[in-house]
């Protein structure tokens, strides 16, 4: 099962379990890294973050989603598999709104394709995001 | 002829929708100025376009049930 | 609660979810990478691992360990937390044996420490191999 | 006096223990000495010394309770 690309609201622990559960399935992999993306209660001006309201272009993300995907495996012929997951609607500060998986037969291949594959989600996604304030003010990011 | 244009982000709050439809435009070029011309404000955004979900920089010609969506820069995880 | 730095057999999926469930405690992180270190069924010589048997010199791991944390702290201020556990003992192929959590408060330090840490272990910790294979011959690493 | 030696990784195998005392030894190098009579075979692998869990190269003194460990290459991971 694979939960590419949303989720409504937060990614739950859940999911996050049921990702960790399959981990052992495949036994050529040696090694799995993960990212978490977490809203953090930013204080700006004054105000607090109490949340983000993301919305995305669904469509499209499954486009560039697939195109990551390609460009990792691409380029990292030592990666089994990459899952990313990222949420849409509200996300509370302390909760997690982005999860990218990586597994590959050995650690380096591993820890660079998971970080590869965040800076271009943080590139190429199209994911817009609203700070929500503590007095329900909003800021477009 | 009519397309469907998208709005994302600040944009849908600057037009105050997240869609809408377009009769009779020639191409990305024309859209564009009908759009600026309707909602003045959005020539202080900075926008991606892209048509039937692909990016586009290109003015292309638009023809009927297409589907431009208007970008700020993504901002996601 | 901290596990560090050692733990009898593979690392639980229990371990791993206590971890999962404290991430949002912390609301001034923005990022936790996490490496899971898994044991591979290779094939050498006809042989298939099916286990790795795993011995440590625990005193010295301890204080390693703190060298490390102390390192990846001061080299990464905007870290806010690292956890290292070790397996000791039998784990089977497909099970973790090595479990590394950094979180922080912007992606880039929890990414770049994550990897330094994995690699001060590697370098550093006194810890040992021995890759036992589907006929119950071994070898040590 | 009696200082107790630590064998770890493929020297526990070597050796048959995994820890073992000896007396009047005055020194790292002495030491090495005699392990390496009692068993040969140990010159033909790579180890780091530790004194009281702490790694060293040097051939520091030896007194009654101290804590050595013959540490092949680390493989942890």
């Amino acid at each position: 099962m694979r939960v590419n690309y949303l989720t409504d609201g937060p990614i739950s622990k859940k999911l996050i379990s049921g990702l960790i559960e399959k981990m052992g399935e495949k036994t050529d992999s040696g090694g799995h890294m993960v990212f978490f993306g977490q809203v953090r209660a930013d204080e700006i001006d004054g105000k607090k973050v109490k949340a983000i309201e993301y919305s995305a272009y669904e469509e499209l993300v499954r486009v560039e989603g697939e195109k990551i995907k390609k460009t990792i495996f691409s380029e990292f012929p030592d990666v089994k598999s990459v899952d990313i997951i990222h949420s849409t609607g509200i996300v509370k500060a302390g909760e997690i709104s982005l999860l990218v998986f990586v597994s590959a037969g050995h650690r380096h291949q591993a820890m660079q394709a998971c970080s590869k594959t965040v800076e271009l989600i943080k590139e190429n996604l199209p994911v817009w995001k609203k700070e929500i304030f503590d007095d329900d003010s909003h800021l477009w990011k | 002829m009519e397309v469907k244009v998208l709005f994302f982000g600040v944009l849908a709050e600057v037009s105050g929708t997240s869609f809408k439809h377009y009769n009779n435009v020639k191409s990305i070029g024309d859209l564009k100025l009908r759009i600026q011309d309707e909602f003045p404000e959005i020539v202080h955004y900075n926008f991606r376009i892209s048509l039937n979900s692909e990016l586009t920089d290109n003015d292309l010609m638009l023809k009927s049930g297409d589907e431009v969506a208007l970008m700020p820069p993504f901002a996601g995880g």
